[in-house]
């Protein structure tokens, strides 16, 4: 099916990615910027990296779009690419945030409990 | 030292609006201030059987009415609901009705002494 | 042109496909594609309850440590409750932290708020408990995240991650009197202009304060206080249960899902 | 031209349909209308009924009610077989085509509402407590 | 007939030698307390007394077990089979209710073996249950509902192959008070038992065997008992319901107020089942000083009265001679005229018997204000020299649960029966479970126990005083003897003499007991707040005011018919103050509507002299308003304005007036009986005028109307009807009588 132009996505409102590899490849380079500044034992830079990582090399090695959605296996190559956007923006709000600190404070004793009595 | 300890014994809360009475005590003033100078408008726009003066004093009741809160988180949360208020005044959501809530002028006072009790059959 | 048409037909069932062979290729213990395939088993002892299979707790269990692994900061404890549903309680300063993970983590992509509740337990030290229920149509799955507050602590808004939180915090600034700092518009939505108190608060009477009506003098409707003119009936509603407490029977309850990420330390 | 000889004739014709010009002036208060139409028939209420298919339908049938009522005419006056033909549910009058009339028909009465003879609901409950009544001397 | 238990033989008590013999040879050496037997339930140790059956130590160990057949109250039948359980080392489940404890028992109540066995044993008693819940009275508060769900399956196995249908049987007409639905029996002759065994009338029973066992009366007749409708409350399901509660309301929409009854002067505690301001039913409440867990007839479905013939509105007689409703100022105003141009003397108070404390304080606080110290009760009560000032002179002084410890009882002028009928139950109770000897002097009438019939003229008393009849012996060596006078004898001429015969008798028996706090002498009254009213220092009956001729009469809700206008001044103003149009409003040239006893919070002193508090459980109808606060409104208008507006301020002025008030609940106990006897002054008249110490109330029809309340009751003539009816019935016992 190579050669074939995609018209549309059938998702309202997410146009057809024309680039989708290079778009791609710079986000997830800029998540990965993102994360490098977070301390490395973290959990969440941890977990990201694997998940970028893996599907950067996904993206690098597939040159085929339809292969490659296969292979990533999370909806159309736009919707990866969404979902890369969103991780971008996630990742540098949570520099601000610094989920990895330790826990702010417990909850007060019996707020979990239930029943309450 | 012991102000430290002091400082630990109370709790630690995050401020609504206010952070200290000072800056309530302004709020409440500023909000106090714009329902004064709506009050004219108020009785114009709504056609309610109130002078300005008698709406004036009514918002002047309703102030007075919480003046024993002093907690400042207590203090915000009443200035909130007071704009709130005044918003939905200053844009007529309410209606003619909503503004006389506050008059309760239908309302008949409750018999004090055995007797009127006796004969209402009110306890 | 005629072949993207095509195309577009047989896709959805191409990529279902080669999702049930992906399952392990996840890179961390997501949630799983696996989930949408669950069915009740034919035959089964309790046909009107449906219990979750062992697989689809044990991945609402694996993405409860996974959250709270990742957020250490805010996250108190991971729930799965032994109807299936999962339910991370934390820590009030969290909730846009947490629901902003949920909804933009590649593992999570929770980008549907279905509703936000309250909850009121007047004698607990935090009386109003929050709700956010969350629905991920990537993965077919649904998480509570589960936080607290008084009546004077406001609680950061979380319009700014799901714009669809709008309403559902007016309801409860409305319902309950919990203040939502950043709220782009916060005021009444259910009740009267007016009315005073917060109808779902456990110390609101059932009855109310006020009793409305139309009165021909004024010729306009007023608003008095209460006088219930005919009998307030309360039901007894003892159940057949209590006569006999020794042989009551609690079913299990709800499983701990994940250890407090600095207890595993 | 002819335009004003039709005005004028029709003029002609309301004056003498409501006979003369002081009783046209005064139809004026209870009918708000100019209108000339050939009898059609009266019912036992002394509604008098008019056609005239000069206007157009919906204003081509009509009632004069009688001097009696003055000015508390009410659309309820109307009995139901003459209803029948004001609205155009039939083409024929009940004075041409009179319905049935079945024993368990009752009398037509208009509508009472706002009135002192207006129906008020009551309760039909018991009371729950039966009171003493004072035997009579 | 099924009989289940071992009454005692009949033909004990021929004569009063016997008698004394018994109570001779009656040991009085307690039986050595023997040791407790260990028993394990659910792997719990529990110590408890030989001889006690299994179901009774697992409630000790706190572990309720499931039962349908087995009660408290009445003898084991066992035949239920609900509460099996299994116990160790045992082949079977075994019954848990007929079982006596041995030692080192185990049992097992949660084990797979006793849940399969209750299980099985609610899906054979449901095979034959018709699953009409919806539709049945019982719902809700059914035992069978209720352990079915705790206890029974979850699903039906039942299919009904041969296409027959499930058991039915045709209802029985019992009576107007008992509705049965007899399909929906479980034969656990709970309702069978009480009849023979409580209610003393062996008129239940079961014919037939297996599949086609059926409780009934073999013959359709009435359940003739007072206390027939506590089998309602027995029966675990809904064969046998409430006839006037019938379709009327669920268990779950009442409300429950708890009360006290005052249609006799037990006092019996109830609870008054409320829905939107009505009473639906009333039930009895536990208490084993007085009703136990019964009521009477009267008790229970006199209720209906309450919403008819009702005063809803004050009336005012109008110048042609009629009551015109009125409101309450002018009313009040009306009274006020003519009593502010009376003199003080010529005011007078009469009170009723069911009128509360509170009321009858406001009335005489306000009489005296008013410079009157003319109020009195209507029931009369002999002035004895000694007067009404010693309390031991009227009341019940061994309270009714001291019966039980008695060993003989002599009734003077009363019918316990009908007149108290948890008095007559409690003695029938003691009559079976001891030897307990029971004497009646008066008429011979049905007690539902034997009893030696002395006869019913006034000398026989007075020759057991002087030593002159046989009893006189049998009294003085029975250890503990009680004298149940009624107070229907002492409405006559001259019935001074009957109390003081009675009291020196007493006394004579008291002086010479060992029993150091044994009180001999007790009073049966049948008002029910008439030991109130005394000790509030009403004067009894109505003659010293008649003396007087009042000009200005209050009527405290008197509605006996003692006082006539002819008795008054002339043109005297009559004011009622009461809650049903009966006597007393008809005579009345003021009417001011009053709450009855569902509808205000009261105090009632019942015939032990047992302060008790009833709780208003509906609103006064229309304008009516409480008793005390129309008198503390009326005392305004007049002039003399009561120091009490609030219900806590009159009861702390009872409890200034009599100690009695201070303590609800309790028995306030009368004590001076020496001094009280030595006050005694020996009166002059030595004979009361009227003869045969007879009863007031004779057969069970005389029972259902008493007061203004159940002669309003339409369920209560029904019964009347229902009784003249059975006596036309030839299948019906004939009374005794």
């Amino acid at each position: 099916m190579a050669g074939i132009h995609k018209v549309t996505t059938g998702l309202t409102g997410l146009a057809v990615a024309r680039h989708p590899h290079q778009t791609l490849k710079v986000l997830y380079g800029k998540i990965l910027s993102q994360l490098k500044k977070m301390p490395t034992e973290a959990a969440y830079r941890r977990n990201t990296e694997l998940i970028v990582n893996e599907r950067l090399a996904a993206v690098t090695a597939e040159p085929d779009v339809v292969k490659l959605e296969q292979r990533i296996n999370c909806g159309q190559i736009e919707e990866v690419i969404i979902q890369a956007e969103r991780e971008l923006s996630l990742s540098r709000r949570m520099l601000q945030w610094k989920p990895w600190e330790p826990l702010v404070g417990q909850a007060p004793p019996n707020q979990w409990k239930w029943p309450l009595a | 030292m012991a102000t430290r300890s002091v400082q630990q014994g109370l709790k630690q809360v995050k401020p609504m609006l206010s952070v200290d009475r000072t800056e309530a005590r302004r709020r409440v003033l500023n909000l106090y201030k714009a329902w004064y100078r709506q009050v004219p408008y108020v009785v114009k726009d709504f056609h309610i059987p109130v002078t300005v003066e008698q709406g004036r004093a009514k918002v002047r009741e309703m102030f007075l009415k919480n003046k024993h809160v002093s907690d400042v988180r207590a203090i915000d949360m009443l200035v909130i609901k007071g704009q709130m208020d005044l918003v939905e005044t200053a844009n007529i959501w309410k209606q003619r009705n909503h503004i006389m809530m506050f008059f309760q002028d239908t309302v008949n006072p409750k018999p004090a002494d055995f007797l009127s009790k006796f004969y209402e059959g009110q306890d | 042109m005629m072949a993207s048409r095509l195309w577009r037909l047989v896709r959805p069932v191409a990529c279902n496909l080669s999702r049930t062979s992906a399952l392990n290729n996840c890179a961390a213990p997501a949630l799983s594609h696996g989930l949408r395939f669950q069915t009740t088993e034919a035959g089964s002892s309790k046909p009107t309850v449906a219990s979750p299979s062992p697989l689809v707790k044990q991945q609402l269990t694996d993405f409860g440590a996974y959250v709270a692994e990742c957020l250490p900061k805010y996250v108190q404890k991971v729930e799965v409750s032994h109807h299936g549903d999962l339910e991370v309680m934390i820590h009030p300063d969290g909730a846009i932290p947490v629901l902003s993970f949920l909804k933009d983590h590649t593992n999570a992509q929770f980008v549907n708020i279905v509703d936000i509740a309250g909850v009121d337990k007047p004698t607990l030290e935090n009386r109003f408990e929050i709700v956010y229920m969350l629905m991920s149509l990537q993965f077919n799955a649904r998480i509570r995240v589960k936080t607290y507050t008084d009546e004077l602590t406001p609680i950061d808004s979380v319009c700014s991650v799901f714009q669809g939180a709008n309403w559902y915090e007016r309801e409860i600034w409305d319902m309950y009197g919990v203040f939502f700092a950043n709220h782009p518009d916060l005021r009444r939505i259910l009740t009267d202009y007016g009315f005073e108190g917060h109808p779902f608060r456990k110390d609101f009477p059932l009855s109310g304060y006020v009793e409305v009506r139309y009165d021909d003098e004024v010729k306009r409707v007023v608003v008095e206080p209460i006088e219930l003119s005919q009998e307030f009936r309360k039901f007894e509603a003892n159940t057949p249960w209590e006569t006999f407490p020794n042989f009551r029977q609690v079913e299990g309850g709800e499983t701990e899902a994940a250890a407090k990420p600095e207890e595993k330390q | 031209m002819a335009k004003y000889i039709e005005k004028i004739s029709n003029a002609l014709k309301i004056v003498k349909h409501n006979g003369g010009i002081v009783g046209t002036y005064l139809g004026l208060y209870r009918r708000d209308d100019f209108k000339w139409g050939t009898f059609v028939g009266e019912d036992k209420y002394g509604n008098k009924y008019y056609k005239n298919d000069y206007f157009f339908m919906g204003k081509s049938r009509w009632v004069e009610y009688p001097l009696s009522v003055g000015h508390d005419y009410d659309a309820s006056q109307i009995p139901s077989e003459w209803h029948r033909w004001l609205q155009y549910i039939a083409d024929e009058p009940p004075t041409q085509l009179p319905l049935p009339h079945r024993p368990w028909m009752a009398d037509h009465t208009e509508n009472f509402s706002g009135t002192s003879r207006e129906y008020v609901p009551y309760s039909t409950t018991r009371p729950k407590v039966e009171a003493w009544v004072p035997p009579k001397k | 007939m099924l009989r289940l238990w071992p009454l005692r033989q009949i033909s004990r008590l021929q004569n009063a030698i016997s008698l004394t013999q018994q109570a001779c040879n009656k040991s009085s050496v307690p039986a050595p307390s023997p040791e407790l037997v260990e028993v394990f339930v659910d792997d719990k140790q529990v110590f408890v007394e030989p001889g006690t059956t299994v179901l009774q130590a697992c409630a000790a160990a706190g572990v309720e077990i499931p039962r349908f057949c087995y009660h408290d109250r009445l003898s084991i039948a066992g035949n239920c089979r609900m509460c099996l359980v299994e116990v160790e080392r045992s082949a079977k489940p075994v019954a848990s209710c007929a079982m006596p404890v041995m030692k080192g028992m185990k049992v097992k109540t949660d084990s797979p073996v006793t849940r399969k066995a209750r299980e099985g044993v609610m899906e054979f008693l449901l095979v034959n249950h018709p699953l009409d819940c919806p539709i049945c009275d019982q719902g809700g508060e059914c035992d069978l509902q209720d352990q079915s769900m705790a206890f029974g399956s979850d699903r039906s196995r039942f299919t009904d192959n041969a296409f027959t249908g499930k058991r039915a049987v045709e209802d029985k007409n019992i009576g107007p008070l008992i509705k049965t639905i007899m399909t929906r029996c479980i034969h656990c002759t709970r309702c069978i038992r009480f009849a023979s065994e409580i209610a003393g009338v062996e008129d239940l029973g079961t014919s037939g065997r297996g599949t086609e066992m059926q409780v009934g009366t073999y013959v359709e007749k009435m359940f003739k008992s007072e206390m027939s409708g506590n089998v309602i409350d027995l029966c675990p399901v809904g064969a046998l319901t409430s006839k006037p509660y019938a379709f009327t309301a669920r268990p779950w929409e009442n409300r429950r107020i708890e009360s006290v009854d005052v249609m006799d002067a037990v006092g019996s505690n109830i609870v008054v089942c409320m829905r939107s301001n009505e009473v639906m039913r009333i039930l009895p409440r536990l208490n084993e000083d007085i009703n136990e867990e019964w009521i009477s007839d009267k008790t229970r479905f006199a209720y209906d009265g309450l919403k008819r013939q009702r005063l809803t509105t004050p009336f005012v007689r109008s110048g042609t001679g009629e009551l015109v409703p009125a409101d309450w100022e002018s009313a009040f105003v009306k009274i006020a005229e003519r009593v502010n141009a009376t003199d003080g003397d010529l005011i007078a108070g009469v009170a009723g018997g069911q009128v509360d404390a509170e009321a009858l304080i406001a009335l005489k606080d306000m009489l005296n204000r008013l410079g009157s110290e003319s109020v009195c009760t209507e029931e009369k009560f002999p002035m004895t020299n000694s007067g009404i000032d010693f309390r031991s002179n009227y009341i019940m002084n061994t309270t009714i649960s001291g019966i039980e410890e008695s060993d003989l009882i002599l009734l003077v002028g009363t019918n316990p029966r009908l007149e108290a009928p948890l008095v007559n139950a409690r003695i029938r109770k003691t009559w079976i479970n001891s030897d307990l000897c029971v004497t009646v002097l008066g008429a011979p009438v049905d007690l539902s126990y034997d009893y030696q019939y002395l006869g019913d003229s006034f000398e026989l008393l007075t020759d057991i005083l002087n030593d002159k009849h046989p009893l006189a012996k049998g009294l003085k060596e029975a250890s503990k003897p009680m004298i149940i006078l009624g107070s229907a004898v002492l409405q006559g001429e001259n019935s001074g003499a009957i109390l003081d015969t009675v009291k020196s008798l007493s006394e004579k028996l008291r002086a010479g007991s060992e029993q150091e706090d044994w009180k001999v002498f007790n009073v049966l009254h049948t008002q029910a707040n008439q030991v109130g009213a005394l000790d509030l220092g009403y004067a009894p009956g109505v003659d010293a005011m008649k003396g007087s001729k009042p000009s200005v009469l209050f009527l405290l809700g008197a509605d006996a018919g003692t006082v006539k206008r002819e008795d008054l001044y002339e043109n005297a103003l009559v004011v009622y103050i009461g809650h049903h149009g009966d006597y007393g409003a008809q005579i009345a040239d003021v009417v001011l509507p009053a709450a009855a006893y569902t509808e205000k919070d009261a105090v009632y002193v019942n015939t032990e002299g047992r302060a008790q508090i009833g709780r208003q459980a509906v609103s006064p109808p229309g304008m009516a308003r409480q008793d005390w606060k129309i008198i503390r409104a009326l005392s305004e208008m007049l002039g003399v304005t009561l120091p009490y507006d609030k219900l806590s301020d009159v009861r702390a002025r009872l409890g200034e007036v009599s100690p009695t008030f201070n303590h609800a609940g309790q028995v306030e106990d009368a004590g001076f009986f020496n001094l009280s006897d030595s006050a005694t002054v020996p009166r002059k008249e030595s004979r009361p005028a009227v003869q045969p110490l007879s009863p007031a109330l004779l057969s069970l029809r005389d029972f259902y109307m008493t007061d203004p309340i159940s002669r309003a009751s339409l369920t209560m003539a029904k019964c009347v009807q229902a009784v003249d009816d059975a006596e036309k019935n030839p299948y019906s016992k004939p009374e005794q009588s």
